[in-house]
C-alpha cells in the first residue's frame, strides 16, 4: 500500500499561514465592500505575517531536512531568511500601505475614462497585499528549498506577482507597465536558463535534490560537460535575482518603473530570498565541485561591485541610483558565496537584513519627496532637501551611509563581516576589489548627502509629505535597526552566527 | 568605569544637552558648550595627575565586550604618548569654542548642531587616542571624519562642499585600505589561536615578511593619507581654506595627529619587519614632504592654504622622526605632534581672526596689521615663530630632537630636513612681511584688535608653546616610557657615540 | 668649577623686563625705557661683580657654572638648562652688558620722538638676554637658543619701523641669511652628538681629540657656517647691509659691537675642534681674510655712513675670523680685537647716529661735510674711534689689529705671506675709507641740505659716545699690557706660548709696515676727497662699480638662489595642482568617463539586455571551460 | 535512436529559443521563444529520465508545464495591458526607461 509522504506541518507553517492569509485575501478583494477592503487587507496581511512569525520563531530550533520528504530543509539559515523576509514584508506592507502609490485600477487604461472615474470615486483595488503575501510565500520558500522542483516553483511563486506589482503604479503608468513588462520577459527568460541548468545537472546526477548532486559529484559519476553547463545555466538564473552583473541590466529599470513602496520591498526581500537560495545551492549542493565555479562566481563578484558602484555615479534618478548600489552590494554578498564558510554565512544573513532594513526605508523615505505630479526621483530637485526637512533628509542620510559602510551604522558591520569572512577563505584579492569599490561607492553616497545639505534648493515646488502613520512607523523602524545594528550589532550578529548552518 | 570612558562620555552629554536646548538661545548654547569643554579639560587634567610616569604599561584600562563574535571589545587604555594627545585635544577645544565664538553663525545651519557635532567630534578624537582595540580604533578613526564634514561643508566658506568631499573621499579610501588590513590582522590572529583585536596581542603575532609588507601599506597608506605626506596631501589646502578657523585647527591640530599615531601605535608594533623594509621609502617621503611642503607654502596666496602646506612640511618632520627608530627621534617625534597642535592652533586661530576682520584671506589683502592690531599681529607672529621652530619655543625642542634623532641613522635625510629651517623662515616671514608690515593700507586701517574673549583664548596656546619651549620636561617625561616601549618592541637601540668617554 | 647662583640673573631680568614692557603695553609707555635701561645697568653690575669674584679666584675654580633645570632628556641625550661663566664669557657679558647699557641711555633721547620706544627698549632687553644666554650657555644646544635669539631680536630692530618695505625686507633678509648659518650650527650639533654622544662644551673638549679628521673637519665646517651667518662673513655676508635700516643704536650695539661678533665667539668657545682640525682652520682663515678684503673693498664705495660702517664692521670681523683660524694663540688676539672693535665701532656708530640725528635722519655722506664744526663732540669722539680703528698707537685697534697681522705673517710659509699680505691690504684699505668717511662728514665745506640745522645732540647721547671714545683709547692698552688677556683667556682656548713657529717678522717691523700701508691710505683718501660732489659721480671705474653694488652680492644671490628658487616653487605650486593634484582628478576622471559609458550600455531596450545575458551565459561557460581544462 | 540526438534536439530548442528572445521584437512572440526554451528544459527532463532510468525528471516536466502555465496568465496580462496603453506590442517600443 502506498503511504502519503509525511510531511511536517508545524514546521511548514509559516509558508502555509502566508499562503492562507494570500489566499483569504483574494476572497476579501472579491467578496467584501470596497470602503472595508483596504484596512481588511492590511490587517489580514499584516496579521497573516505576525502569526507566520510567532510560529517561526516558536521552530526555531527544530531543524530538520526531511519536514516534507526531501523538498525543503528546515535549518538555521532556512530559517533565519524567512523570519527576515517577514520583517521585511511587514514593513514593506506598512509602507504599501499608502495607496497613493498605486492604480485604483490596473487595468484600465493609462488616462481612460474608466480610470478617472475610478480615481474620482476613490475606488481603489487592493490586490497588491494578496500578491505581495503571495510573493512573500515563494520568497520563504526559495531559500529553504533542496530540490529542483521546488527550487523551480518557488522562484517563480516569488516572481510571478512581483512582475505584476512592478506594474500597479499611479502615476507614470506607462513607465511603471514598461518595468512590469521587462521585469516579466527578462525573468522568465532567467528562469528559462535555471530551468535548463536544472535539467542538465539532473542529467548529470540523475537527482532532483541537493544532496544527490553533491553525491554524484563526489562519485563523479556522470558527464562533467552536464555538471559545467548545469552549474552555470543554474547560475545564470540565481544571478539574475540577485541583480548580478552581466544579469543585472533590469534592476535599474524596474527599480524605477515599479512603485516605490514595492521597490523597497522587493529590493530587501527578493535579494533576502535569491541569496538564501544561491547559498544554499553552492553550499550544499555544488560545493563538491568548488574548483570549476569559484573563479567565475568570483569574478561576477568583482564586476559586480565595480560596475554597480561606477554606474551609479553617473546616475540622475535616487531610485536608478539605488539600484545600482542594491548591484554593488549584490557583489559584496557574492563574495560570501565564493568564501564558502561558515562566517560568510552568518555574515550574509547580518548582512542581509541589515541592508534590507535601510534598503526599505531609503526607498521609503523617497516615497515622501513629491511635487504635484507625485513623486520626484530627480536628484537634482532633491537638492537643498536639508534644508526643508532636515529630518527626513537627515534619516535618509543614514541610510546611506549604512550602505556606504561607515562605521556605527549596520552597513559597516555587514561589510566588515563579509570581508573578513572572505579573508579568512583566503580570496584577499576579492577583500581589495570590495574595498576599492567602496571607496568608489562612498563617492555617489557621499555626493548625495552633499547635495541634500550642502546646495541650495532650486526650485520650490519639491515638498516632503507629512508620511502616514504607518510610513513613519516602517521608516522610524529601520531608521533605529541601522544605528542600533551599527552600535551593537551583536544582537542580531550572535543570533545570525548561531543560525548559520545548512542541514543536507 | 575608567576615567577614559567619563572623558569620552562628557562631551556626549554635552552634545545632548544641547540638543535639547532652544535653538533660538545661542548664546546658552554656547556657553553649554563651552562648559563642558572646560569641564572635559579639567578632568583630563585630573587624570593627568593621576598618570604614573615610571610606569610602561597602558594606564587607566577598561575592557567591556563589544561585538563578541569577532572578540571585539571596548578597550581602552593610554600611555604617554596617548595622554599627551589626549591632553592637547582637551586643552584645545575650549580655546577652538572661544576663539571661534562667533564663527557658527554664518552657517547653513544652527549653532546648535554646530556644538552638536563639535562636541561628538570631541568624544571621537579622545576615544580614538583612547581605543586600544583595534576595531574600536577603526570605527572612530572613520566615524570621525563625518563631523568634520559637515563642519566644513556647513560652516566654512568658499568652495566647502566640494572642499569637504575631497577630504572625506581621501580620508574614505585610506580607511577602507585599513579595513582590509585590519581584516587581514584579525584573520591572522584568529589562526594563531583565537581572533583578537586587542593591541597588544596583535603586536604578538608572528606574521609572515610579505604579508607584513601588504598589511603595513593597509595601514601605512590610511595614515599617510590622514597625516598628510608627499603625495597624498592634497585634500589638506583645500579643506583648510574652506573650514572654519576652529574646525581647522582641530582637523590639522588633533585629526591629522591620528596618522601619525597610528604609525607609530600600529604600523611599528604590528609590523616590525615591514617597518624596517619600508622605512627608508618612508624617509624619502617625509623629506620630501619637508621640502615639498615648505616650497609651496613659500608659493602661497591664500594664508589658510599657506599653513596647510606648513603643516604637511611639518608632518614630514613628525614622519622623519618616527622612522629614524631613535630615542631622541621618536619622542622629538610624539612631542612635535603636540607641540604642532598648539602651534597649528595659534596660526589658524589667528588667521581666522584676521580673515574675519578683513574680509579675505588672501595674504595680499593684509599689510601693516602691527600697527592696526598690535595684539593680533603679535599673537600671528608668534605662531609663525612656532612655526618656524624658533628657540625658545617648544616647536624648536621637537624639531630639534627629530633632527638629531635621525641625523645619527639618516644622515642625508636630516642635513635635507635640516634646510627646511631656512625655507621655514622664508614662508614665515614672507607671510609675516606681507600681513603685518608694510604700510597700512586704507583697507585695514579701521579693524578692531582682539577683544577679551579672544584674548582669553590665544593665551593657553602662546603660554604652552612658550612654557614647553623653556621646560619640557613633563611632557617629555610621559612621551619617553612609550618611546622606549616601541623601540625595545622593534628590536632597536639607539645608536651609540662613535667617541664616547 | 665654581658653583654660582647669580648667573640666571644676567638673563632672567633683561627677559623678564622685555616681556613686561610688551605685555604691559601702552602703560608702560611712560617709564619703559627707564626701567629697562635700569635692568641693563643692573646685569652690568652683576656681571662685573660675577668678574671680580673670579679674579678673586684662581685656576680651575675661577669659572663658574649654574644649573638651573633639566632641559632635556631624552635617551643618551640629556641637556640641562646650566650656565657656565669661565673667562671667555666673562669678558662678553661685561661688553653686551657695559656697550649695551650705554646704548640703552644713548637710545633715550635718539628714540625720544618715536611712537614705539617701549617696544624699542623691549626688543633691546630681549637681544640682551638672547646675547647673554648665547655666551653663557655651557651646551651648543643652549647657546643656540641664545644663537637664535640674538636673530629674532635683531629681526625686530632692523624691521623696528617696518612700515617702510625696504626696512620689512632688510630684517626678513637678515633673518634668513642667518638662517642658513643656523643650519650649520643645527649639524654641527647633530654631528658632534653622534660622534660624542653629548652637545656641552666639556664633554665634547674631552673627546675631541677622539674623534677622526672628517668629522671633526665636518663639525669645523658646519661652525664656520654658522658663524658665517650671524658675523655676516663670506658668503652670507649681505644681509648686514641692509639691516643698516634698523635705529642707529642697534647697528652700534647689534651689528657692529655685539650680535655680528658671535661667530668669533663660537669658532673661539670650539677651539677644541678647530685645533684638532687643520683642514677647518684653514677654511676659517680663508673666509676671514677673503671677508675682511670684501668688506674694505665694499666700504670704499659707500655713500651711506652707516652701509660705510657696516662694511667696514664686516672687514673688521673678517680679522677676528682669520684670527681664530690662526690656532691657540689667535683666539686672544680675536677677542681682544672683537672687544676693542666693540668699543670703537659702537662709538662711531653712535657718532653717525648723532649726527643722522642732527642731519634730519640724512644718511648721505655726501651731503654732510663740515659737520665737526657744529658738532664737535661728536667728531671728537668719532675721531677717537677713527684713530683706533686705523691701528695708530695708542689706541686700542693698534695693539689688537697689529697683532693680527703680526700672527697672520707667523703662520708660516706661503700661507703666512698671503694671509699676512691680505691684513696688511686690508689695513691700508680700511685707513682709505675710515677716512673718507671722516672727510666726507666732518671736514670739507657743508653740502647740507636747505631744512638741516645740525647741532651736537644732547647730554644722554653723547656721553655714551664720550664713554665708548675712552674705550677706544685706553682699552687696548689695557688688555695687552703684560698679555692680561693673553693670560688671562689661557685656560679656556688653551694657548701655550712655548708651541710659537718662529716669528717670521719681528713685531716692530710689523708694526712700522702697517702704519705705513695705513698713512698711504689715509693720505691718498685725503687727496681724493678734496672736492666731493653732492651727486655721486656715474663716471667711474668698474671697481668703484663693483664695489657700489656691494661687489654684486645681492646680484649673486639673486641669480642663484632667489630667481631660481622663486622658479622653483612657482614649478612646484603649478606641479602640485597639475601632476599630483592632477593624477587624482584623472582617476576621478577615468571612473567618471566609464560610468557614463555603463550608462549608455542601459540603452533601454530589452532585448539588448537578454543580449548581454546571453554574452554573460557564454562568458561563464568559458570561464568555467577554462578552469576545469 | 541513440538517446543523445534527444538531448541534441532539446540545445537545439533551447538555443534557438534563446536566440529568438534576442531578435525578436513582437512581445509575444518572445514570449513564446521563452516558452520554447521551457519546453527544451522538459524534453531533455524527460530525456534524461530516461536515461537515468528514474521518474524524476518527468516529474519535474509536469511541475514546469504548471508552471509555464501560471507565467502565461501573468505575462498576457502584462503584454496585454502594455498593448492597450501604447497600442503596440513591440518590446522596442518600451524603452522609456534607460540610462
Amino acid at each position: 500500500m502506498l503511504t502519503a509522504p509525511k510531511l511536517d506541518y508545524a514546521l511548514l507553517a509559516p509558508i502555509l499561514i502566508i499562503l492562507g492569509a494570500a489566499l483569504l485575501g483574494v476572497l476579501v478583494e472579491a467578496f467584501v465592500k470596497q470602503s472595508l477592503r483596504a484596512r481588511l487587507q492590511l490587517a489580514i496581511a499584516l496579521t497573516g505575517i505576525i502569526i507566520a512569525f510567532e510560529q517561526l520563531y516558536r521552530i526555531r530550533n527544530q531543524g530538520t531536512s526531511i519536514a516534507a520528504v526531501t523538498s525543503v530543509s528546515i535549518d538555521g539559515a532556512g530559517i533565519f531568511m524567512q523570519g527576515a523576509i517577514l520583517i521585511f514584508a511587514f514593513l514593506g506592507i506598512l509602507i504599501i500601505a499608502d495607496h497613493d502609490h498605486f492604480a485604483p485600477q490596473a487595468s484600465a487604461l493609462p488616462g481612460s475614462a474608466e480610470e478617472v472615474s475610478a480615481l474620482e470615486s476613490g475606488k481603489q483595488q487592493t490586490e497588491v497585499f494578496p500578491l505581495t503575501l503571495f510573493a512573500v510565500s515563494g520568497m520563504m520558500l526559495f531559500p529553504i528549498a533542496t530540490d529542483f522542483i521546488t527550487l523551480f516553483v518557488a522562484l517563480e511563486v516569488l516572481s510571478l506577482p512581483l512582475y505584476l506589482m512592478a506594474g500597479l503604479s499611479r502615476r507614470r503608468r506607462l513607465l511603471s507597465q514598461e518595468a512590469a513588462l521587462k521585469y516579466f520577459l527578462l525573468g522568465a527568460y532567467s528562469s528559462a536558463f535555471f530551468l535548463f541548468g536544472a535539467a542538465l545537472l539532473y542529467g548529470y546526477s540523475g537527482s532532483l535534490s541537493l544532496n544527490g548532486l553533491t553525491d554524484a559529484i563526489h562519485g563523479s559519476g556522470g558527464n562533467d560537460v552536464f555538471l559545467l553547463l548545469g552549474i552555470v545555466f543554474l547560475s545564470v538564473g540565481l544571478l539574475f535575482k540577485v541583480g548580478a552583473v552581466p544579469f543585472h541590466n533590469w534592476t535599474p529599470d524596474v527599480y524605477q518603473g515599479a512603485p516605490t513602496p514595492i521597490t523597497g520591498f522587493m529590493a530587501a526581500a527578493t535579494k533576502a530570498a535569491a541569496f538564501g537560495a544561491t547559498l544554499r545551492i553552492f553550499y550544499v549542493g555544488l560545493d563538491a565541485a568548488q574548483i570549476s565555479w569559484k573563479p567565475a562566481i568570483a569574478a561576477v563578484a568583482v564586476i559586480t561591485m565595480l560596475v554597480g558602484a561606477i554606474a551609479a555615479i553617473s546616475q540622475r534618478d535616487v531610485k536608478r541610483m539605488l539600484a545600482y548600489s542594491s548591484i554593488a552590494h549584490a557583489g559584496f554578498l557574492l563574495t560570501a558565496v565564493v568564501s564558502l564558510n561558515k562566517s560568510a554565512l552568518g555574515a550574509t544573513l547580518f548582512y542581509l537584513v541589515a541592508y534590507g532594513l535601510a534598503t526599505i526605508g531609503a526607498f521609503g523615505i523617497v516615497t515622501l519627496v513629491r511635487d504635484s505630479a507625485g513623486e520626484v526621483t530627480d536628484i537634482n530637485r532633491w537638492v537643498g532637501l536639508g534644508k526643508k526637512s532636515p529630518l527626513v533628509a537627515s534619516v535618509f542620510s543614514l541610510f546611506l551611509l549604512s550602505f556606504a559602510g561607515i562605521p556605527l551604522t549596520s552597513g559597516f558591520v555587514g561589510k566588515f563581516a563579509i570581508f573578513s569572512a572572505a579573508y579568512e577563505s583566503g580570496n584577499i584579492y576579492l577583500v581589495v576589489a570590495g574595498v576599492l569599490s567602496s571607496a568608489i561607492a562612498v563617492f555617489f553616497y557621499l555626493r548625495l548627502i552633499l547635495m541634500l545639505f550642502f546646495a541650495d534648493a532650486t526650485n520650490d515646488s519639491v515638498s516632503v509629505v507629512i508620511p502616514s502613520i504607518l510610513t513613519r512607523i516602517a521608516i522610524s523602524i529601520t531608521a533605529i535597526a541601522t544605528i542600533i545594528l551599527g552600535v551593537a550589532p551583536s544582537l542580531l550578529f550572535n543570533v545570525a552566527q548561531n543560525f548559520a548552518y545548512f542541514l543536507r | 568605569m575608567s576615567i577614559l570612558t567619563t572623558l569620552q562620555l562628557l562631551p556626549l552629554i554635552g552634545a545632548i544637552v544641547i540638543a535639547v536646548l532652544p535653538v533660538g538661545n545661542a548664546k546658552l548654547i554656547k556657553q553649554t558648550a563651552l562648559g563642558f569643554s572646560l569641564l572635559v579639560t579639567i578632568v583630563s587634567i585630573v587624570m593627568a595627575f593621576g598618570f604614573k610616569t615610571s610606569e610602561s604599561a597602558l594606564q587607566f584600562t577598561e575592557t567591556r565586550s563589544w561585538i563578541s563574535a569577532f572578540n571585539i571589545n571596548y578597550a581602552v587604555g593610554i600611555d604617554g604618548m596617548a595622554l599627551a594627545l589626549i591632553l592637547m585635544t582637551t586643552i584645545l577645544v575650549p580655546i577652538v569654542f572661544l576663539a571661534g565664538w562667533n564663527e557658527s553663525e554664518n552657517g547653513r545651519w544652527s549653532v546648535k548642531v554646530f556644538y552638536i557635532l563639535l562636541l561628538i567630534l570631541e568624544t571621537m578624537m579622545i576615544g580614538v587616542f583612547a581605543a586600544t582595540d583595534v576595531f574600536l580604533f577603526y570605527v572612530i578613526f572613520e566615524a570621525m571624519l563625518l563631523p568634520v564634514y559637515f563642519l566644513i561643508g556647513g560652516y566654512g566658506v568658499g568652495e566647502r562642499a566640494a572642499a569637504a568631499m575631497k577630504f572625506l573621499l581621501y580620508s574614505l579610501f585610506g580607511g577602507l585600505l585599513m579595513l582590509a588590513a585590519v581584516i587581514g590582522l584579525y584573520i591572522i590572529s584568529t589562526n594563531q589561536g583565537g581572533g583578537t583585536f586587542d593591541i597588544a596581542k596583535l603586536s604578538e603575532l608572528r606574521i609572515d615578511s610579505a604579508t607584513q609588507n601588504w598589511l603595513f601599506l593597509g595601514f601605512f597608506i590610511a595614515f599617510a593619507i590622514k597625516a598628510p605626506l608627499w603625495p597624498f596631501h592634497t585634500w589638506l589646502p583645500t579643506a583648510a581654506k574652506s573650514a572654519t578657523a576652529g574646525t581647522s585647527t582641530l582637523l590639522l591640530g588633533v585629526l591629522d595627529k591620528v596618522g601619525t599615531y597610528g604609525m607609530i601605535r600600529f604600523c611599528m608594533s604590528f609590523f616590525p619587519d615591514a617597518t624596517k623594509t619600508f622605512t627608508p621609502a618612508i624617509i624619502t617621503l617625509a623629506v620630501i614632504s619637508i621640502l615639498y611642503g615648505a616650497f609651496l607654502a613659500i608659493g602661497q596666496k591664500d594664508i589658510n592654504s599657506l599653513i596647510a602646506f606648513t603643516s604637511i612640511s611639518h608632518f614630514g618632520f613628525i614622519t622623519l622622526g618616527i622612522f629614524a627608530l631613535t630615542s631622541q627621534g621618536l619622542t622629538g617625534a610624539i612631542f612635535y605632534m603636540v607641540n604642532h597642535g598648539f602651534s597649528t592652533a595659534a596660526l589658524f586661530l589667528t588667521a581666522g581672526w584676521m580673515i574675519k576682520r578683513r574680509g579675505s584671506s588672501q595674504i595680499a589683502d593684509f599689510g601693516g596689521l602691527q600697527r592696526v592690531t598690535p595684539i593680533l599681529a603679535w599673537s600671528f607672529f608668534l605662531a609663525g615663530m612656532s612655526a618656524l621652530a624658533l628657540p625658545g619655543l617648544s616647536s624648536f625642542v621637537s624639531e630639534f630632537l627629530v633632527l638629531l634623532g635621525s641625523f645619527a641613522k639618516y644622515p642625508v635625510a636630516a642635513i635635507l630636513g635640516t634646510t627646511g629651517i631656512i625655507l621655514a623662515a622664508l614662508y614665515v616671514l614672507l607671510a609675516v612681511q606681507r600681513s603685518l608690515h608694510g604700510e597700512t593700507p586704507a583697507t585695514s586701517s579701521g579693524i578692531p584688535d582682539l577683544n577679551l574673549r579672544e584674548k582669553i583664548a590665544i593665551a593657553p596656546v602662546i603660554a604652552v608653546l612658550v612654557v614647553l619651549g623653556f621646560y619640557p620636561k613633563p611632557v617629555l617625561n610621559v612621551i619617553n616610557p612609550t618611546t622606549q616601549t616601541v623601540m625595545t618592541h622593534a628590536g632597536v637601540s639607539d645608536p651609540v657615540a662613535k667617541v664616547a668617554k | 668649577m665654581t658653583t654660582s647662583t647669580n648667573l640666571v640673573y644676567l638673563i632672567a631680568l633683561p627677559l623678564f623686563s622685555a616681556a613686561a614692557l610688551l605685555l604691559l603695553g601702552r602703560i608702560a609707555d611712560k617709564w619703559g625705557h627707564i626701567f629697562a635701561t635700569l635692568i641693563s645697568a643692573t646685569v652690568f653690575v652683576i656681571g662685573a661683580i660675577e668678574f671680580f669674584a673670579m679674579q678673586g679666584r684662581t685656576g680651575e675654580s675661577r669659572a663658574a657654572t649654574q644649573k638651573i633645570f633639566e632641559w632635556i632628556s631624552v635617551g643618551t641625550l640629556h641637556v640641562d638648562a646650566s650656565l657656565l661663566l669661565d673667562q671667555l664669557s666673562i669678558c662678553f657679558v661685561l661688553l653686551i652688558s657695559g656697550v649695551g647699557t650705554l646704548i640703552h641711555i644713548y637710545s633715550i633721547a635718539y628714540m625720544s620722538h618715536d611712537h614705539d620706544r617701549r617696544r624699542f627698549f623691549a626688543y633691546l632687553n630681549l637681544f640682551i638676554a638672547a646675547m647673554l644666554l648665547l655666551v653663557l650657555g655651557d651646551s651648543y644646544l643652549n647657546l643656540y637658543v641664545g644663537w637664535e635669539g640674538v636673530g629674532l631680536a635683531s629681526y625686530l630692530l632692523i624691521g623696528f619701523w617696518n612700515q617702510k618695505p625696504a626696512y620689512a625686507t632688510a630684517a626678513k633678509k637678515a633673518f634668513v641669511a642667518n638662517r642658513v648659518g643656523d643650519v650649520g650650527l643645527s649639524l654641527a650639533i647633530m654631528i658632534a652628538f653622534t660622534q660624542f654622544g653629548t652637545v656641552t662644551f666639556a664633554g665634547v673638549k674631552e673627546s675631541a681629540s677622539g674623534a677622526s679628521a672628517g668629522a671633526l673637519t665636518a663639525i669645523g665646517a658646519m661652525l664656520l657656517l654658522a658663524a658665517a651667518g650671524k658675523s655676516a662673513q663670506f658668503p652670507l655676508q649681505s644681509w648686514l647691509g641692509d639691516a643698516m635700516a634698523g635705529p642707529t643704536p642697534v647697528s652700534a650695539l647689534i651689528h657692529a659691537a655685539t650680535m655680528v661678533t658671535a661667530g668669533v665667539y663660537l669658532i673661539t668657545r670650539s677651539n677644541f675642534i678647530f685645533d684638532a682640525s687643520p683642514m677647518a682652520q684653514l677654511m676659517v682663515v680663508c673666509v676671514g681674510a677673503i671677508t675682511l678684503l670684501f668688506g674694505a673693498l665694499i666700504g670704499t664705495a659707500k655713500d651711506d655712513i652707516k652701509k660705510a660702517l657696516a662694511a667696514s664692521t664686516m672687514s673688521q670681523i673678517g680679522y677676528m675670523i682669520l684670527a681664530t683660524g690662526l690656532g691657540p694663540i689667535g683666539y686672544a688676539f680675536a677677542i681682544m680685537h672683537l672687544l676693542t672693535h666693540g668699543f670703537f665701532k659702537a662709538g662711531m656708530f653712535l657718532g653717525a647716529g648723532s649726527v643722522m640725528h642732527g642731519m634730519n635722519d640724512e644718511v648721505n655722506m655726501r651731503r654732510y661735510g663740515a659737520i665737526g664744526k657744529v658738532m664737535p663732540i661728536t667728531a671728537a669722539t668719532f675721531g677717537l674711534g677713527y684713530l683706533a680703528i686705523l691701528g695708530v698707537p695708542p689706541f686700542a685697534g693698534f695693539y689688537s689689529k697689529d697683532k693680527i697681522i703680526e700672527t697672520a705673517f707667523n703662520a708660516g710659509g706661503i700661507k703666512g705671506i698671503l694671509l699676512g699680505g691680505a691684513t696688511l691690504l686690508g689695513a691700508a684699505i680700511t685707513a682709505f675709507y675710515m677716512t673718507r668717511v671722516i672727510v666726507l662728514t666732518f671736514t670739507g665745506t657743508k653740502r647740507w641740505d636747505e631744512n638741516a640745522h645740525p647741532h651736537e645732540s644732547p647730554f644722554l647721547m653723547w656721553a655714551p659716545m664720550a664713554v665708548l671714545a675712552v674705550g677706544s683709547v685706553a682699552s687696548g692698552f689695557l688688555l695687552s699690557s703684560g698679555s692680561a688677556l693673553v693670560n688671562w683667556l689661557q685656560p679656556v682656548v688653551n694657548e701655550h706660548h712655548e708651541h710659537h713657529t718662529e716669528e717670521f717678522l719681528p713685531p716692530m717691523v710689523v708694526s712700522v709696515m702697517a702704519l705705513v700701508v695705513v698713512a698711504i691710505g689715509v693720505a691718498f683718501a685725503i687727496l681724493k676727497y678734496r672736492t666731493v660732489p653732492v651727486v655721486a659721480p656715474q663716471e667711474v671705474s668698474v671697481f668703484t662699480k663693483a664695489a657700489r653694488k656691494d661687489l654684486y652680492q645681492d646680484s649673486f644671490n639673486e641669480a642663484v638662489f632667489m630667481r631660481p628658487g622663486q622658479k622653483l616653487t612657482a614649478g612646484l605650486v603649478t606641479t602640485d595642482y597639475k601632476v599630483i593634484d592632477g593624477l587624482v582628478r584623472m582617476v576621478g576622471w577615468v571612473i567618471q568617463t566609464s560610468s557614463t559609458a555603463l550608462r549608455a550600455i542601459q540603452n533601454g531596450y530589452v532585448r539588448s539586455y537578454a543580449l548581454i545575458m546571453v554574452l554573460g551565459v557564454l562568458a561563464l561557460v568559458t570561464a568555467v571551460w577554462l578552469v576545469t581544462l | 535512436m541513440d538517446i543523445a540526438n534527444y538531448i541534441y534536439l532539446s540545445a537545439l530548442l533551447f538555443t534557438i529559443g534563446a536566440i529568438g528572445v534576442v531578435v525578436r521584437r513582437n512581445a509575444i512572440v518572445v514570449f513564446m521563444c521563452v516558452e520554447l526554451m521551457l519546453n527544451a528544459a522538459n524534453l531533455a527532463f524527460v530525456t534524461f529520465s530516461r536515461v537515468h532510468g528514474n521518474l524524476s525528471g518527468q516529474v519535474a516536466s509536469f511541475f514546469t508545464m504548471v508552471v509555464a502555465a501560471c507565467e502565461v496568465v501573468v505575462g498576457l496580462a502584462i503584454i496585454v495591458t502594455i498593448y492597450r496603453s501604447r497600442r503596440s506590442a513591440s518590446v522596442d517600443d518600451a524603452s522609456l526607461l534607460k540610462r
